[in-house]
């Protein structure tokens, strides 16, 4: 019957919606990352590229990610079978665990600065327990290293959260049945994990790490807050560029690697954790 | 085997199974207590007067000085601008749940050309920067008389929202055995009462995680909230565009403000995020 | 009215296909039993019947009208699951009324009937629980319990009462059949026991391989098989078959013994009886006895005619045990004869 | 009048007093005088601000009556901006430099000048006591600074110089107005000269001794609270809380000099209509207002942003218009005094003249990259920047044909 | 060595008690069913053996060795879910090579293992498919052979063969026998057809309402049910009973008939007597003949008796109508009495 029509049917609002205040306004602003008064160019990309910043914004963020995400898929699977384990009080702990899934990047990036300033609340810790004489500058410039974690632990802090919903959300649609039977046929829990949760959750994990992955190539007030300028970040030079430099079509073109490195990336895991529809329950 | 090593086996497992026990709650409040950490020093500083904000080295309790607080909360339009954050993040939650969830049940249960495709535009939306977009945005909306309205600002945070809804709820309902949808269709249902009456209960979590992404979206998305009202200022662009200006009790003060609406959200739905029909026999 | 026809129904999965060209007429009320072997595509007919597999070809009639078309819902049709899904976030009481819910009724005839089909499946006292809490039984016969509370035109059920123990089933049985007669419902029943098949059935529908072979009354199918696969399969246990060979004047030798059968170009046939058509007499067939079973009243006898299994089902007191040679006669008008490459029967009336 | 009144409130779409408690002074003790009810609304942020201007010029209406902005950020929105040089201001004096700087080098007043600030130097009382031999306070030379940063940084146990180089610090305003003015006399023409080279190495030698989390610093106000850091360079409006809070320790001083005088540099904010503004006679009322002194003395109590209209300060000022306006006044008057203007016609190009030093900045002295290497590189984007703007050379540079050159 | 032992066990379901106070023993080696109604606790109690579930009360020993704190992986079992489980995202291949692979087989033993009971279940065939892709019938032999490849000391199977035709059940009935008796495996083995039941039992257990009522030999159980129960739920159809009033001499009327019977206190107890073990004969009980059921080589003849329910299965022979009334004599050493109030049996040796 309306098989065919229906998926379409079912995908329209959503498409007409992101077509009118998405499409078009990404169209006219990816249009002037490709021209220069009307005429087609590559000049912008070209500012791009050859800006001294760029190479380290690009990697930057790529190691941000790549050390962020997987982090945190981990912690947050670790942190959803805990759940599933919990009896009493599993209510309690797991909002407790989505707090910071109500903290705005802004936010927490106040509360980590916080914690890493040379006045900070880590140096007050660290005198006070007598292991450093004088405050140390986590997030001075010379420390890159410390400035990196500073980001990453704030970021993983932060949206763990948002991995852990999806991720729980989904286990709880796993029938028991299948640890049962995999629990008698020898499965330790390891294995259990391993076998069932993970390819029985692969949409979820999907869903997680392509979320993530977008939004950590998109970080920006995390690492402003913490690193300031010295951890250029992509999203940070789309931003500068557009504003303070003012200059829309270059800005445009760094948007545009952030969309594609998001897309590449989404491509990968679509492909990856596909589920073939016959193996679905 | 004999019964003397069976009794050992079994008081060794019994012993490893407290000792898991224990390692298993202190994990648990290892966890609890990282979440918890930072967001007990920022009540520290919200509830310290400015000179224990910046003294060094800082306590670790706080002094319980309202003031930081009280000046936001002092703050005329406070009221208003919580109401207009309240009804935009409403407004998105039901937008993005409206348009997404369809999406998503058609990415779960279907296979049709273009699927990809939808599946990276609607990616798209996230991926690209918001900022950018603003600009032609507002245009459009000055342009409409969508300008200042919550409905506007709505949309735009939807555009934020839609992929978490549309994702999120996709990979849940795949997650649903397509025989009770059958079951409901044979029992007299459409497509769409099965979808409401049967599939939506089951996934009602991933319903309430795309409900509590929209909503802590909209209730954070400062830009857009920034350029897009005027009158109608969502309480976020009232107290948070600026606070990176302010001295840092303010910052606190103004953090804590901001983030205690979006954890009572949280908590009202935390037990729908959560919800378990034991979809499993038993 | 609500005649099922389903004409000329094929559906394929990729390249398996489940079923070949289907033919099959349900008449009004009537209650039709389908049999087949695990796989052999009952379950896809039901579905296809039930709208919610589209054939690859062929139409689907239901009173008359063709529905290929419709969706579930506008097909008047009722379906209990083979694994009952049954909805896990709805007490049992929700369940069963979840169909009459989507239909409208008042709140008491809601309440009546999913009384009065819990009450009729036993279940009565477990209306407030959910699924999860339910044992096997009781789940399926929530499913039945959901289906017949609808009153529905046509009602399909693939195998709703295979997990209940016998004494529950025979009530079961019995209380649907009198439930289906009186609503003047139709009904395809997918069952895998004979005695169900044979007790319920106004006709039985045997199943092969996505075809379906014969669709006769059950004496009919029992007694006639139109197939070797019919003979083989219904009757538990089932049909023995040896070979037979051309004799003088139209007879046929079957283990050395000579038999009156039918006219046939061929050389050889398949001689075919029953089990409980035979008893020890001299001058039947030479059986070397392999395994004895109990069957309460009767014993199973299981042997080795010129190197074919062959099974008797005897009285139980006559003792034998492995390795005894019996002498086993067929009742001569139960005899039947088959056509050994067609596999049809050799006089069946079709 | 604040966040939601009346909808015929003129709105005031500002850059400035943007920090929470500067607004809220905006509000209710700044625009609550004026007759009609004001929407005062600030961000930091130049991208909002920026983003819904252009919208409003883009699609050709608009709610925003007022536009208050520092000079910079003026310049991209010249052609949208409305002539306000037939305002009224009575018998108010306008600072006349400050009015030609708002014309943006057109023939019309395309903002009027709104308030004022600039950049000193401020210390904690107990870094008096590092202070090296014969130097004055008043009269500090960069080696002095340097030379005192130094013996902090080894006698206090750590740095305790800090500079605002983090993303919201005013740091390219330091290179652009203090630092090459005092070594080369200029901040274009000069950008890549030997004596540039020196003074980035002066700087480098500065740095050595410079809090590292300089680099995450926006406001001098903070660390110099939390005794992070006991000098610093700062923004006037960014040094007032320490000054505000505990006056006592805190002393205020003029920038230090170099070999071509004691280069400083004003800040300008103005304020201007954009050609959309709903109701432009009720916009250039409260432009006038504005300028009243009443308006503007409450305004630097608001704000610490001095008035660009004569006016009398009262005596119950706060303790940081007390101590910044001392040692303005001393920066301004002293003998080697070298003042720069901020630079005019830059246009949509503002942004990247600023990045030019930025960059010098974090290549040279962050990234410990060659001094001379960086000038070369950084100098020709200077050079293209200047020609794709046309802009002539601003004072300390030579007066110019044409776009201002890079030697 | 694994010999079951079950003592004391008990289950709570919340208020609900779905096993009180179950004592079994299962030999090592023995094949034990477990046979009663739906919804009795036979799945709970096999999910207790497992170590899926644990018991409110009481002890589980397998093997000599109490396991009650042991995680099921380390009690040497296998089981056959009654909803199968099979895994939806393994193929069939890698559903039965599931277990093997956790104890690290080399892969050619793997490989062997699972194509061997694969044919053993006629699934070899549907290796590569997807639980998704099979039919029900296929679904369960899957999970059969899961367990079977386990070759564990213990096999517990939940009605492991329901949703199969007759034939093929004949066939894998006899196979899973052969198996399990050839790999010296503990089995319970829970079904609700009692050919299967009484074909495949060492020892049948009966339960109860959560209780065990008879754990013995099948033929004791089917011939000497130790409680009413048993009788009434053991055989098919199921015995009948009638009221007993006490006679002259020890004797016992029924429905105006007198028997000898037990001596017992009571001035009434229950006659008892199988259906196939009646023949219409003058001087039997006065039967009102009201359904009669073709059942193949038989006819069941449900009758009223004095106002009770009655059946009787006879030689289809037998021409019989509603309405008639037949003389059904009973076979005398096969009349059984239960006392009305215990239900227990007046003669059975325990
Ligand atoms: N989680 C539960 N909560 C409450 N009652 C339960 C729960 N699980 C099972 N029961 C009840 O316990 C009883 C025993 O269930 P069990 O599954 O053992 O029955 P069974 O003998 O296997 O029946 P069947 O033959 O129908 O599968 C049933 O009456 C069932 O309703
Ligand atoms: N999605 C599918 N893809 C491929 N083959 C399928 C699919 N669904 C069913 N089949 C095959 O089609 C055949 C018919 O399946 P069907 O479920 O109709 O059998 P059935 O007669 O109901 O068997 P059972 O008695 O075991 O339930 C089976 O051999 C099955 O393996
Ligand atoms: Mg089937
Ligand atoms: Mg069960």
């Amino acid at each position: 019957m309306q098989q065919r029509t229906l998926p379409y049917l079912l995908l329209l609002p959503a498409t007409l919606f992101l077509c009118v205040f998405f499409i078009y306004p990404f169209l006219l602003v990816a249009w002037q990352a490709v021209s220069q008064d009307g005429a087609l160019t590559l000049d912008h990309f070209r500012t791009m590229a050859g800006h001294w910043k760029f190479p380290t914004a690009f990697w930057n963020t790529m190691l941000l990610a790549l050390a962020v995400v997987p982090v945190q898929l981990a912690l947050a699977l670790f942190m959803a079978t805990l759940v599933t384990r919990m009896g009493k009080g599993r209510d309690v702990i797991l909002y407790i665990w989505t707090i910071p899934l109500g903290i705005s990047d802004l936010a927490a990036g106040i509360i980590w600065l916080a914690i890493f300033e040379q006045t900070g609340f880590l140096n007050s810790m660290l005198s006070g327990l007598g292991v450093v004489e004088q405050p140390v500058a986590w997030l001075g410039y010379q420390n890159k290293g410390t400035i990196f974690l500073a980001v990453v632990l704030a970021e993983i802090w932060r949206a763990t959260a948002i991995v852990l919903v999806i991720l729980v959300a989904g286990m709880g649609l796993i029938p028991k049945e299948y640890y049962e039977a995999a629990e008698v046929f020898g499965a330790s829990p390891w294995k259990r994990f391993t076998r069932i949760t993970l390819p029985l959750l692969r949409p979820s994990i999907q869903t997680a790490l392509i979320l993530r992955t977008i939004l950590a190539f998109e970080v920006f007030a995390v690492v402003i807050a913490l690193a300031g300028t010295n951890f250029p970040v992509l999203m940070g030079e789309t931003y500068h560029w557009q504003f303070n430099l003012q200059d829309r079509h270059v800005a445009a073109a760094y948007a545009l690697v952030i969309l594609a490195i998001s897309i590449a990336f989404t491509l990968v895991f679509l492909r990856t954790l596909r589920v073939p529809r016959e193996a679905q329950p | 085997m004999t019964a003397v090593t069976a009794r050992e086996t079994a008081v060794t497992s019994a012993d490893i199974r407290k000792r898991g026990r224990l390692v298993f709650v202190a994990t648990i409040i290892i966890l609890c207590a990282w979440v918890l950490a930072p967001i007990y020093l920022l009540a520290i500083n919200a509830l310290s007067s400015p000179e224990q904000v910046n003294a060094f080295p800082k306590s670790f309790v706080p002094g319980f000085e309202t003031d930081s607080i009280a000046f936001f909360m002092g703050f005329a339009g406070v009221a208003r601008a919580l109401f207009n954050s309240v009804l935009v993040a409403g407004i998105t939650m039901a937008l993005s749940i409206g348009l997404g969830a369809p999406a998503g049940y058609a990415l779960s249960r279907f296979d049709f050309r273009g699927k990809d495709a939808f599946r990276i535009m609607v990616l798209m939306t996230r991926a690209f920067p918001l900022p950018l977009l603003a600009l032609p945005l507002a245009v459009m909306f000055i342009r409409t008389g969508l300008d200042d309205t919550a409905l506007g600002l709505a949309l735009v945070h939807t555009t934020l929202a839609l992929p978490f809804a549309v994702l999120i709820t996709f990979s849940l309902f795949a997650g649903i055995p397509v025989e009770l949808e059958e079951a409901a269709w044979t029992l007299g249902c459409t497509r769409l009462q099965a979808f409401y009456k049967v599939v939506l209960p089951l996934v009602l979590p991933g319903i309430a995680a795309s409900a509590v992404f929209a909503f802590v979206i909209s209730w954070n998305e400062v830009f857009a909230a920034a350029v897009l009202t005027i009158e109608n200022r969502t309480l976020t662009a009232f107290l948070l565009q600026n606070i990176n200006v302010s001295p840092m009790h303010l910052k606190f003060a103004g953090g804590a403000v901001l983030v205690v609406p979006a954890l009572i959200f949280i908590f009202a739905v935390r037990k729908y995020l959560f919800a378990m029909w034991g979809i499993a026999n038993r | 009215m609500a005649e099922i026809s389903i004409r000329n129904v094929a559906k394929q999965f990729g390249d398996f296909t489940a079923l070949h060209s289907v033919d099959l007429t349900v008449a009004d009320q009537e209650f039709m039993v389908l049999l087949g072997a695990s796989g052999c595509g009952k379950t896809t007919l039901l579905r296809i019947i039930a709208g919610l597999e589209t054939p690859s070809r062929g139409e689907v009639w239901i009173g008359g009208k063709r529905v290929d078309h419709l969706p579930p819902r506008q097909r008047g049709i009722a379906m209990v699951f083979q694994n009952y899904a049954v909805f896990p976030h709805l007490t049992v009481f929700e369940n069963i009324a979840f169909g009459l819910r989507m239909q409208k009724l008042p709140r008491a005839e809601v309440d009546r009937r999913v009384t009065r089909t819990a009450e009729l499946m036993h279940i009565g006292q477990l209306l407030k629980r959910y699924s999860g809490q339910l044992s096997g039984g009781q789940r399926q016969r929530v499913a039945v319990a959901r289906a017949l509370a609808m009153e529905p035109d046509v009602i399909l059920m693939d195998e709703p009462l295979s997990n209940l123990d016998a004494l529950l089933r025979l009530e079961m049985r019995a209380e649907l059949k009198g439930v289906l007669a009186e609503s003047k419902t139709t009904t395809i029943y997918v069952t895998h026991d004979q005695v169900e098949a044979m007790s319920l059935a106004d006709r039985i529908a045997v199943m092969d391989k996505g075809r379906i072979v014969q669709a006769e009354r059950p004496i009919e199918v029992y007694r006639n098989p139109a197939a070797r696969f019919v003979g083989s399969f219904i009757g538990n246990p089932p049909m023995n078959f040896l070979p037979a060979k051309k004799g003088a004047n139209g007879s046929w030798r079957v283990a050395g013994v000579t038999f009156e059968g039918p006219r046939a170009e061929r050389e050889e046939i398949a001689f075919a009886i029953r089990p409980e058509d035979l008893s020890p007499s001299e001058g039947g067939l030479p059986a070397e006895v392999r395994v004895v079973e109990p069957l309460g009243p009767h014993v199973l006898v299981t042997c080795d005619v010129e190197g074919h299994l062959f099974r008797a089902v005897l009285d139980s007191d006559i003792v034998l045990s492995r390795g005894d040679t019996v002498k086993l006669a067929p009742t001569p008008d139960r005899i039947r004869w088959f056509d050994p490459e067609t596999e049809k029967s050799l006089q069946h009336h079709q | 009048a604040t966040g939601g009144s009346a909808q015929a409130d003129i709105l005031f779409w500002s850059t400035q007093a943007a920090p929470v408690e500067e607004t809220q002074a905006m509000r209710g003790q700044v625009l609550s005088g004026f007759e009609e009810a004001v929407d005062y609304q600030a961000t930091d942020d130049r991208g909002p601000w920026l983003t819904r201007i252009e919208a409003e010029l883009q699609a050709g209406s608009g709610t925003i009556g007022l536009l208050g902005a520092l000079h910079g950020e003026f310049v991209s929105l010249s052609d949208d901006l409305v002539d306000l040089s037939d305002i009224e201001l009575g018998d108010v004096t306008v600072n006349a430099t400050f009015q030609q700087l708002g014309m943006l080098g057109t023939g019309e007043q395309k903002y009027l000048p709104w308030m004022q600030a600039t950049y000193i130097m401020a210390a904690n009382r107990q870094a008096l006591d590092y202070l090296p031999e014969g130097a004055d306070i008043n009269a500090l030379t960069y080696d002095e600074l340097i030379e005192w940063a130094r013996v902090l940084a080894e006698e206090t146990g750590g740095p305790k110089f800090g500079f605002p180089a983090g993303p919201q610090g005013l740091k390219h305003r330091f290179f652009q107005g203090y630092l090459y003015p005092s070594y080369t006399d200029s901040a274009v023409t000069e950008f890549r000269s030997p004596e540039a080279e020196e003074a980035w190495n002066k700087f480098k030698e500065l740095w050595q001794y410079t809090s590292p989390s300089s680099t995450s610093y926006g406001f001098m106000q903070e660390p110099l609270l939390t005794e992070e850091v006991w000098v610093a360079w700062d923004h006037t409006a960014r040094l007032a809380d320490a000054f505000n809070q505990r006056p006592d320790d805190f002393v205020a001083f003029p920038a230090p000099a170099g070999p071509t005088g004691r280069g400083f540099m004003p800040v300008i904010a103005g304020v201007a209509i954009p050609r959309t503004a709903p109701d432009t006679e009720a916009a250039k009322a409260l432009a006038a207002y504005m300028l009243k002194p009443e308006t503007q003395v409450a305004t630097l109590r608001a704000t610490n942003f001095f008035p660009v209209v004569e006016v009398d300060l009262p005596d119950d000022m706060p303790a940081s218009v007390r101590l910044s306006g001392q040692a303005i006044a001393r920066m301004a008057n002293a003998d080697d005094a070298n003042p720069s203007l901020l630079p005019v016609g830059l246009g949509e190009y503002n942004g990247k003249f600023n990045q030019v030093f930025v960059d010098a900045f974090e290549r040279i002295v962050l990234a410990g990259q060659d001094v001379r290497q960086v000038l070369d590189e950084q100098g020709e984007t200077l050079r293209s920047v200047m020609q794709d703007s046309g802009a002539p050379c601003w004072a300390p540079d030579e007066p110019s044909e044409g776009a201002c050159p890079v030697e």
